[in-house]
């Protein structure tokens, strides 16, 4: 009873409040929009609802949250920059920094006045990040680091980042881990943006060259990086499948309700690939909201969201390549200016939802291990000194 | 809309499948399946009257429950996980039926179980079509009943459920409406996807135990990816077929203006879900599978047969596109 | 030139004598048929025509056989029973047996005077055969044999059979293998038909019990029947490679020949179902007449040939499961009498295309470890005591 | 019927690569897209010029080499390979349709390297258009040679290969023959196939590469069945993809009638298959192939825009059904 009160009271908040959008790299007048729209949405109670409220959260249960973004789903919110401190880096700290840490930098996170993101993925080390070769060794008190991350976020709007690496190559690779916060404008940090293979640069490549690190920037224990990490992917994974077949798909030119208005269904043959389409998004919506409701009636889907993750994934890829198919050469050749590229920007976007968060053979392998209870594999790289194995790439 | 089993539907679940657990196991239903009748009339007349489940959907001042086709997909769910041999789903099939058309005559009869009816859904093979006391006969939105006549058992790939070629001239008038008709066939799509969904649910569920146990080359089965990519894919059409079954049910009872394109779906993309995760279970069982002694053939035959036993799927995916306005 | 000479007197003589079918289980009166057949090919000289004349064959060359193979092709001989005798129990006694062995067997072999059957598999080593758990331990100068194996083809004909037992359990579970001949009427050996999921029994389980085996029967040295074993696989790789593609599809009701007459083509549908099959079953008889004309050109395909068997295996399954949806609810519920059921039959039979001669997912190891050049996976189960080591089903 | 490559051919195919390997490596090729004029005119020079290849299949009598469309699907594998940018393929087609034509004027020029043409498939896209100095525009059974008139770059996906917007009006006649036209299309279809399975193959080829040394959980990704298992299933892609250009090749040159079945075959299985290859290897790739650095997606996007330069797989599948009298 009193959650529909607080759902109504946060549409109203959200109506009045919303509107801007949110955008991978929103400029210099967007970011000060975002900062002011966190500050606000801090300033009514709906930033960190769940955090403590010691450390500027709202004290609040999961059950507010979930009301609170079952309303925000209809607005979009310009909250992406800040969406790997608020996703990640943020509920690391909340439950594993000091009370120091938790003190400096848990409030100006959540009112978006800080900006973080998160240095795990390396090139040689992706899937399996306890692969991690970036190294931090102890000096004067605190640490020096070198080496190079990947794959990072919002980095080139980054105040801080939440750092793993490797303090000890004598032990098997998950022992020698230690995570530290890094203050990104320090001097030796290097970011680079990466193009992807639609053009665009969507995220970015950090080089650190003898970087100094504080003492008190260490987050957990030294050597005990792993834990923390899993803790920050454990929060990452919620925030990714609270978020999985719940995007807008307006824009997105390679749905069904795009293509039946682009193509010439008279053809039994597209009309048979739109059938085909609709099934398999219908499919997937549906299985979607199933979730969604087992987890309001508290059934936690665990790793079966892998399941979602998964199907995605493969969908993206089904539909664009199907909507390049019916739609043919204009497709893939046309005018810049006609306002053409719709679908040749989603077949060139399409392998990401397949790379990010995961590749499908990871995705496979949870579902079999954790939903499924297979045996897992055997693994040979769990005993071995991390100093004596193989990692990235190697001829 | 709703998608997860209520507390109720749990317990209907949960004594369902004790029931057959003990009353019709695997070991029985091949017993069944060589006898005479091809099923055991005690088990039909214990599930109809005991537990009164051909009546489930036929409303209370007919004989029946007065459930929903929600409830009934949980019954039909764990039938088809059993192989139930016999003719429950074609009693169904004409409960339904008999029910869209306001019928009184019939239905106490086949609620009780006394009363075995079908659905020719087809001139040539009739569901249980020497079993059944009486045979309906769809005429555009004339429904006949017709007894006895000509009834000529046909040689069926699924060895647990028979059927019949039937003369179905004559009979009487039971009932006459289109639309009835109409609702009638897209809730026998949607019965079918329940019974299919739990044939998909029970060969994944046995190539996943097998593959537990079962060693090559020093380690189980299922700890090389070739094996685990394979049912982690079969889990993903498990969780989309159960997912449009529990759609397809619920539209059913709450939304009858989404239950034609709901069954079309239903049967779209169970029916070849199902079949395709009868065939890996049973070739990733290796050898053992293709053994008539194993049941992996059983689950099989009957996702094949029930593939196509309201017609292919494109015919369920034309009339999907009709229904989109494509 | 020579060559020439060869196939047309070759099939001058198969004109004049072939005629009578192929069948597994022939009945007396097709069996007596079958061995004057044999008989008469021995005397015609093509029998064994790569084996040394000096055990019965006729000392030719690959092209002589290759060159008579070629001609065969075109009749449908009555050699199925003798086929596991000539494709690789023979040829594991040439190039393995003693001279007393080869002295003994090879002659009547080649003229379809003895039958002969392979016992490998087991029902706990099937793909991985070296698993296998029948037991011989010496006695009384010779070996007693206790186990079961499974899979036997033409047993119930058989005079002889090849037999794979495991002789020391102390060892890895190569190096304790050992192969002799037995005797299949000797006291203790029980053929038991097994019914496939067809309904038909076309392999037998064979048990042993307390079953005596003299020492001369012995094949190749003690503890060295791997390698004998791996002599007898390659045989059959070689003789089923040479198979595949060749066979006639003529009572096929799935393919597309058959399928074209027997459905509705005016259904768009339908029409692109059908090309698909087409488009299928060429891909894989161009690709089997490429193998072909390289072998030919003295191009040995070695794992290729692997690639050809799993895609001949999907085609089979694809074909079949096409054809019944093609077809519809008559395809699976018909009357006996009037000639139905040919299709219910091919969705019976398909999956034994994946499974006999080493199921997809060994294939697919094969193409990859030996045509692409990948590593291999690690593997537990050559190092450990056959005693320690998991094989079978285990719960 | 000839599926194996000839001694002579195996020739032909070590020269085109070797050429193409110093003269347009991957670096070069990534250059060269970014150019103003999309290629290395030099490069274009030398290959038809130095290797003579743009009048492989012209006849010698008009300047060409006299050579069969067996030794230009060699050619285009290898071209397609090393993502070769410029106007090869606008210039073989435009080969082709003139050979066919029987045309005297223009060949000599196109076969020495010094004109460069191409074929209006579609009015609105045409290949390299920005580029030639003549496009061959097809009406009904006429065809006519266009030069100058305006010419609008379009963004295409494939930064390797640039298409245009015409104006392809006017022109002088250079033949008319339906049956001419008919026979080209279909030798465009085989030399698009020829070079599909190029980009097929060397997507292959890399991502074996790359599994044999890439490491994971501490052993080489190949090593993985998930991904070893998927390498297999294209390996047989490739197998039968090969066999299907070899096949419509020597129809092309030997068996006139059985062209226009094959040259349909080749699209409808080759094009697919190149796409769907190239797509799994850049996945295979994991994180490296989504970047712009990699060369995965240069393949992927080329593999996109060929399987559609000739209208989508389903033409090609229509067309088939057609001459199968489906």
């Amino acid at each position: 009873m009193e959650q529909v009160e607080y759902r109504r009271r946060a549409r109203t908040w959200l109506e009045e409040n919303a509107g801007a959008r949110a955008e991978a790299d929103p400029g210099t007048d967007g970011l000060a929009a975002a900062r002011a729209f966190m500050a606000a949405l801090h300033d009514a109670g709906y930033s960190g609802i769940t955090w403590p409220k010691q450390w500027g959260g709202q004290g609040l249960t999961q059950a507010e949250e979930r009301a609170f973004a079952a309303e925000a789903r209809d607005f979009t919110l310009p909250t992406y920059v800040f969406s790997i401190g608020l996703g990640m880096c943020g509920p690391t700290l909340v439950d594993l920094g000091t009370d120091a840490q938790r003190a400096r930098y848990i409030r100006p996170l959540l009112r978006g006045e800080e900006i973080w993101c998160q240095l795990f993925s390396e090139p040689g080390a992706g899937s399996d990040v306890a692969a991690l070769q970036t190294r931090a060794v102890p000096a004067d008190g605190g640490w020096i680091v070198n080496g190079q991350k990947v794959w990072t976020s919002v980095a080139q709007h980054a105040d801080f980042g939440l750092l793993l690496t490797r303090t000890d190559v004598d032990v098997p690779k998950h022992q020698g881990l230690t995570m530290f916060i890094v203050d990104m404008r320090a001097p030796g940090v290097t970011i680079r943006p990466l193009t992807d293979m639609t053009g665009h640069a969507r995220f970015n490549e950090i080089f650190f060259d003898d970087v100094q690190i504080p003492a008190e920037s260490l987050v957990g224990e030294v050597n005990g990086g792993w834990k923390c990490a899993v803790t920050t992917l454990l929060h990452e994974r919620l925030s990714i499948s609270a978020e999985v077949g719940m995007s807008g798909q307006k824009d997105n030119p390679a749905t069904f309700a795009a293509l039946r208005k682009a193509v010439d269904t008279s053809d039994p043959l597209v009309r048979d690939q739109l059938v085909e389409l609709h099934i398999r998004s219908r499919a997937l919506a549906l299985f979607n909201q199933r979730l969604a409701q087992e987890t309001k009636a508290g059934i936690f889907p665990g790793a079966r969201g892998s399941a979602a993750k998964l199907l995605l994934a493969e969908l993206t890829n089904f539909s664009a390549d199907l909507a390049v198919s019916l739609v043919g050469p204009e497709a893939v050749a046309y005018d810049d200016d006609s306002g053409g590229g719709g679908l040749a920007g989603a077949i060139a976007l399409a392998p990401a939802m397949s790379l990010g968060g995961g590749t499908n053979e990871i995705m496979r392998n949870i579902i079999g291990d954790r939903v499924l209870g297979l045996p897992p594999e055997p693994r040979l790289d769990k005993t071995v000194p991390f100093k004596d194995l193989k990692v990235g790439t190697q001829s | 809309m709703n998608l997860v089993l209520t507390a109720e539907q749990q317990e209907l679940r949960a004594a369902v499948r004790s029931f057959l657990g003990t009353a019709s196991p695997l070991a029985k239903v091949r017993r069944d399946m060589d006898s005479e009748q091809g099923y055991d009339p005690e088990v039909y007349r214990r599930l109809t009257g005991e537990l009164g489940l051909a009546g489930l959907v036929v409303p209370e001042d007919r004989g029946g429950a007065g459930a929903g086709h929600a409830e009934l997909a949980v019954v039909l769910e764990e039938t088809g996980a059993a192989l139930l041999p016999g003719p429950f789903l074609a009693t169904t099939f004409a409960a339904i039926l008999l029910t869209e058309l306001g019928d009184k005559e019939l239905l106490p009869g086949v609620t009780a179980g006394t009363t075995i009816a079908t659905v020719a859904l087809d001139a040539d093979r009739v569901l249980n079509g020497a079993e059944a006391d009486v045979i309906l006969v769809i005429d555009g939105g004339e429904v006949r009943a017709v007894r006895g006549g000509d009834r000529t058992p046909l040689t069926t790939l699924d060895p647990t459920r028979r059927q019949a070629r039937a003369a179905l001239d004559g009979g009487e008038v039971v009932g006459a409406s289109e639309a009835a008709v109409a609702r009638a066939r897209d809730l026998f799509a949607v019965a079918l996807a329940a019974e299919q969904l739990g044939v998909l649910r029970a060969t994944l569920d046995a190539i996943v135990a097998y593959s537990k146990i079962r060693v090559t080359f020093g380690r189980p089965i299922g700890s090389y990816q070739g094996v685990k990519h394979k049912l982690a894919d079969m889990h993903c059409r498990l969780e989309q077929a159960e997912s449009i079954v529990r759609f397809a049910a619920w539209a059913a009872d709450e939304s009858a203006g989404e239950l034609p394109a709901a069954a079309a779906l239903a049967q779209a993309y169970v029916g070849r879900a199902c079949f395709e995760t009868a065939r890996d279970s049973l070739l990733l069982h290796g050898g053992i599978g293709f053994t008539w002694e194993h049941d992996a053939h059983l689950y099989y035959k009957r996702a094949k047969c029930d593939e196509v036993l309201l017609g292919p799927t494109r015919v369920h995916r034309t009339r999907l596109a009709d229904l989109l306005e494509l």
